[in-house]
């Protein structure tokens, strides 16, 4: 273990948010359920990379009264990293809602595995 | 500070855990919903209010809509009351 | 051109004999030369019904999940690894974690020149007060590009998937009728209230996205919101006044071509070092920064319009 | 800077814009919009790569008004352009032979969409191969991910839904850790372009410091990736988005979309982490043994399948094993083999995606062996086609694929400890591959007396024809002319240090 494990607890939530994210990727056997885990496993993501932007007593990177100095704001790079990620996000989650939809209206079940079987049954 | 926040990243976790084992698909979505919530109030402490305003109105509108919309779809919600009320809740 | 060349000097050619060959009229060795037919392939009519009838009875055998030992042991081994795996994967981040420079603290690599420059100069040379936004829009601004593209092929799968033609989309709207709220007036008068705000509300995000937190993406989510609860209260017939299939294309090309060629130019002036007409403005008025604010609004635009198109594909494949 | 500077910049803005043009044409003119971007994109890359031969020196453009760690950048050296070259003819002949397929297993009113997304996957592709900034290819891994999600499930049947399902899951999986590699990766460098953090990179191993977090940021981008590449355990979703999607979409995933991924980590490994750093790491070994077992598993895979599709799919999986084991051995030697392997696979493959589906066309459409039998008579062109791409894959000299072999060999040979595994293996998987692709061979050789199906005559596909043809010297000239390629992959092997 390195020094800095409790300063940057906040990293480590995420850390452990990601791994509950991915879990549920793996496991959940639900489609819904496992889109949900890839939505946290995403904002896990965005929330280390928001923790790194942040440094302690400054403020968020918009221009107060003309002070342009660097003491005076925080890193304004992850946050726009963030911001595409994000988008990203919605994007594929959108894209896996649809195809939920459509594997339901074919197999009336939400189940992968369960929808697996039945493709291996009815198809060479 | 500093206890706000480590207060809203056990809300979190808290979240995330009952998100997996919630057996109801409609209360997995509305705890995915308070989680982004609260990762947004996390953003606002993190000094970063782009990305609050940002996941406000889409993680817990536009992706909580769809869940919703998609859940209606594939007739889970048995009921005919629409969830979506809850959208104005991105101002 | 060549003259025709009469038949029997053709036939004799080697392209005559090979089209000839191609196209099934005649094999060239057959009575040429002297060869051993290829065996024919012989097909057992009783061999292949008694092949398939053993595989059904195979397959079913394997798929029923009650009696097939193997896959409920591949199932459980399946679980079991995935589980080591993510607590390996927790155990080696904690550590990689516990590695990293401190939170919160001003020496760390991360805050280099890179962000030194973006904060010192950012006002001056995009214009813009909010200096992510400017980050974005200028000077990183092919990644946004490419984000705005990702939203646009996320809609063209969802178009894929959902949008239905004419007959199926009937049906569909049968089968939505019966979970659309019909006059439900609490919903009406709410959203007669709320619409507007938060539209407008959007709309002030969108519009001031490069003076203060906001911008084009969350601007646009807002504004495809309040379309969602105003569709929602008062149902396709009402949105399809203002809102067909063709004012999201219009709306959308005209976006994301403005988007691009702007960008376009905006790369091809810079790569050539050439100068640029577009004026920055004085920073912190609202006509300032540049491209950065119609990039916002056209960003806006695209945000806005996908939502409802998402909206209204996963409601009823269609607008 | 020299005007031929703009290509790549305008062949990446070119394929992306006409992706919405194409979103308001119909699906006749978004046909001829897409061959026309293909082709022009393909003719400047060659310009391009003329100019790079006879300077001898790779570029960086700005993207934007800002020099390096501020603003974003795309560099071009000899082999992004050759790349570019390859995939885009490989990617026109691929939509040219499955065209007319094209008409029967999708719906009308959604062609101009499948125009779109092919745009959309040459750009992302592109950028992926040009691009010098470590955030931009994330942003463009996602837009070629997405899109070739929708090449997948275009074909709406159950299975293809199921496999697109399957590829998201797998390759959101793969995005999210490459994600997390970068980001550790940005905070410990402070950098995003490529060349910033080869330098804080290089600083900070003489320096010993960050030693853990670095090795773990590569790691996981590295798994990324292989995720993504669908390396061998992480395969499962491949037989079935192969064999099932349409046969463009095939051709295209097969040979372009897993090979964009792979390139992008031959430009992570020399262009951000460096070489020999990478080389210094256990992740290689890692690397190795996966190729190795993905060469045996594959091929095993392969020889159990009833279908022809799904056959190819899983040859497939052991192709992308050769090149892993290449990045395994850790030397260049290896690398230069790897990436005519990826050369050599690409062409070959989509030959044989094209070519089975001429076969099954013939067949009544059915993809089973037994219904195969003496195909290759009906329609003569695909079963040469078919046969040549045999040969090339199982290695028989003047094809392509006996000279990537024979560069693994040779590179095999240099690497001590490495040497015999890897040339066993070689040895075995030569062997399955020929056992299953000469059982195809022979199968579509074997004649029969009265045929069910009708066979198919040159009049009816003269454009298909001439595709096979165009395939097939292609894979000639890999293997016949093979060396001014490696010469010129070495060349751009060096550009990129």
């Amino acid at each position: 273990m390195g020094p800095n494990l409790l300063a940057n607890y906040g990293e480590a939530v995420s850390a452990i948010l990601f791994c509950i994210g991915f879990t549920n990727l793996l496991l959940q056997t639900n489609l819904i359920k496992k889109i949900i885990g890839l939505n946290i496993m995403d904002s896990a993501i965005y929330l280390f990379l928001a923790e790194k932007g942040y440094i302690a007593g400054r403020v968020a990177p918009i221009v107060v009264n003309g002070v342009t100095s660097t003491e005076a704001y925080i890193n304004p790079i992850p946050s726009g990293l963030v911001l595409t990620g994000i988008v990203v996000s919605v994007s594929v989650t959108a894209l896996m809602l649809s195809l939920t939809i459509r594997l339901y209206t074919r197999y009336h079940t939400l189940d992968l595995d369960e929808i697996s079987t039945q493709l291996k049954k009815e198809g060479r | 500070m500093t206890a706000f926040q480590i207060i809203l990243m056990g809300l979190l976790i808290i979240c995330a855990v009952s998100v997996s084992f919630s057996k109801n698909l409609l209360n997995a979505i509305l705890i995915y919903m308070s989680f982004s919530l609260v990762m947004s109030m996390l953003w606002i402490c993190l000094e970063s209010p782009d990305l609050a305003i940002t996941e406000a109105a889409v993680g817990a509108g536009i992706t909580s809509v769809l869940f919703f919309v998609t859940l209606k779809k594939i007739r889970a919600i048995e009921s005919t009351e629409p969830e979506k009320k809850e959208e104005p809740k991105d101002e | 051109m060549s003259k025709k060349r009469p038949a029997a000097e053709y036939q004799k050619t080697f392209a005559f004999h090979f089209f000839r060959w191609l196209s099934g009229v005649k094999d060239p060795y057959l009575d040429e030369v002297e060869m051993h037919p290829q065996k024919e392939f012989q097909m057992d009519p009783e061999a292949v019904l008694r092949h398939e009838k053993e595989h059904d009875a195979i397959l079913d055998k394997v798929y029923d999940p009650q009696r097939n030992m193997e896959m409920k042991l591949f199932r459980k081994l399946y679980h079991a690894t995935s589980i080591i795996f993510c607590l390996f994967l927790i155990a080696l981040l904690l550590v990689t974690i516990s590695w990293l420079p401190a939170t919160g603290t001003i020496d760390r690599p991360a805050n280099n020149e890179v962000a030194k420059r973006y904060i010192e100069k950012g006002l001056e040379e995009t214009g813009a007060v909010n200096i992510v936004a400017g980050m974005i829009l200028d000077y990183r601004a092919f990644d946004t590009l490419g984000e705005s593209h990702v939203l646009f092929t996320a809609t063209i799968t969802v178009l894929i998937l959902l949008r239905l033609n004419k007959t199926e989309k009937d049906e569909a709207e049968i089968s939505d009728r019966r979970f659309e709220p019909k006059n439900d007036a609490i919903l009406q008068l709410v959203a007669t209230f709320l619409v507007p705000i938060i539209i407008i509300f959007g709309i002030y995000i969108i519009l001031n996205g490069h003076l203060g937190p906001g911008g084009g993406f969350s601007g646009g989510a807002v504004i495809g919101a309040g379309l969602v609860l105003y569709l929602n209260a008062f149902g396709f017939k009402k949105t399809e006044r203002f809102f067909t299939e063709k004012t999201y294309k219009w709306v959308c090309f005209f976006s994301l071509s403005f988007y691009c060629l702007a960008k376009s130019y905006s790369f091809y002036t810079g790569a050539n070092q050439l100068h640029s007409v577009i004026p920055k403005g004085t920073p912190g008025a609202i006509l300032s920064s540049g491209l950065i604010l119609p990039l916002n609004i056209a960003v806006g635009l695209v945000v806005a319009c996908t939502i409802y198109a998402f909206y209204a594909m996963f409601r009823k494949g269609g607008f | 800077m020299n005007f031929i500077c703009n290509f790549p910049f305008f062949s990446i803005l070119l394929s992306l814009f006409s992706g919405t043009v194409c979103s308001m044409l119909p699906a006749k003119a978004a046909k001829v919009v897409n061959r026309v971007v293909i082709i022009t994109v393909g003719i400047l890359s060659a310009i391009l790569l003329l100019y790079l031969l006879s300077t001898g020196e790779p570029f960086v453009y700005w993207m934007g008004h800002f020099p390096a760690p501020w603003g974003n950048e795309i560099r071009a050296g000899v082999l992004e352009a050759g790349m570019a070259l390859f995939f885009c003819i490989i990617m026109y002949l691929s939509m040219a032979g499955g065209a007319h397929k094209l008409y029967g297993e999708v719906v009308e009113s959604k062609h101009n969409l499948y125009y779109i997304l092919v745009n959309l996957l040459l750009c992302s592709l592109l950028a992926l191969v040009y691009t010098n900034d470590m955030f931009t290819a994330y942003v463009f891994v996602e837009i070629n991910t997405i899109s070739a999600c929708g090449l997948i499930m275009i074909r709406q049947v159950g299975r293809t839904i199921e496999a697109a399902v399957r590829y998201m899951i797998m390759s959101l999986l793969g995005s999210g850790l490459l994600l997390f590699g970068l980001c550790i990766m940005y905070d410990l460098t402070g950098h995003l372009l490529m060349s910033n953090i080869k330098e804080s990179v290089s600083l900070l191993v003489a320096n010993g410091e960050y030693q853990i977090p670095l090795i773990v940021s590569v790691a996981l981008m590295c798994v990324g990736l292989c995720i993504k590449s669908a390396l061998f355990p992480f395969h499962a979703w491949l037989p079935d988005a192969y064999g099932y999607s349409t046969v463009s979409s095939a051709a295209i995933l097969s040979s372009l979309v897993s090979k964009g991924y792979i390139f992008l980590l031959i430009k992570i490994i020399y262009r951000v982490i460096g070489f020999d750093i990478f080389n210094s790491t256990r992740i290689i070994d890692v690397l190795f043994v996966f190729g190795l077992m993905g060469m045996i598993f594959g091929s095993i895979s392969a020889i159990r399948e009833n279908d022809i599709r799904r056959m190819i799919a899983f040859s497939s999986v052991a192709q992308i094993g050769y090149i892993y084991m290449g990045f395994g051995m850790g030397t260049q030697a290896g690398m230069v083999a790897s990436i005519f392997h990826i050369l050599s696979h690409a062409a070959t493959k989509s030959l044989l995606f094209i070519a089975a589906i001429g076969l099954t066309d013939v067949s009544n459409g059915s993809r089973k062996f037994i219904d195969l039998t003496g195909a290759a008579y009906r329609n003569k062109w695909a079963g040469a086609a078919f046969m040549a791409g045999s040969l090339s894959m199982v290695g028989v000299p003047l094809f392509s694929g006996f000279i990537s072999k024979l560069l693994f060999s040779q590179a095999a040979v240099q690497v001590e400890g490495k040497m015999l595994a890897s040339l066993i293996v070689l040895g075995i998987s030569t062997v399955l591959n020929a056992i299953y692709f000469m059982k195809t061979v022979i199968r579509i050789y074997t004649p029969v007396k009265e045929s069910s199906y009708s066979g198919i005559t040159f009049r009816e596909m003269k454009g298909y024809a001439v595709v096979l043809v165009c395939f097939i010297v292609l894979n000639v000239i890999l293997g016949v002319s093979s060396q001014p390629v490696v010469n010129m992959i070495e060349q751009g092997l060096a550009m990129f240090a």
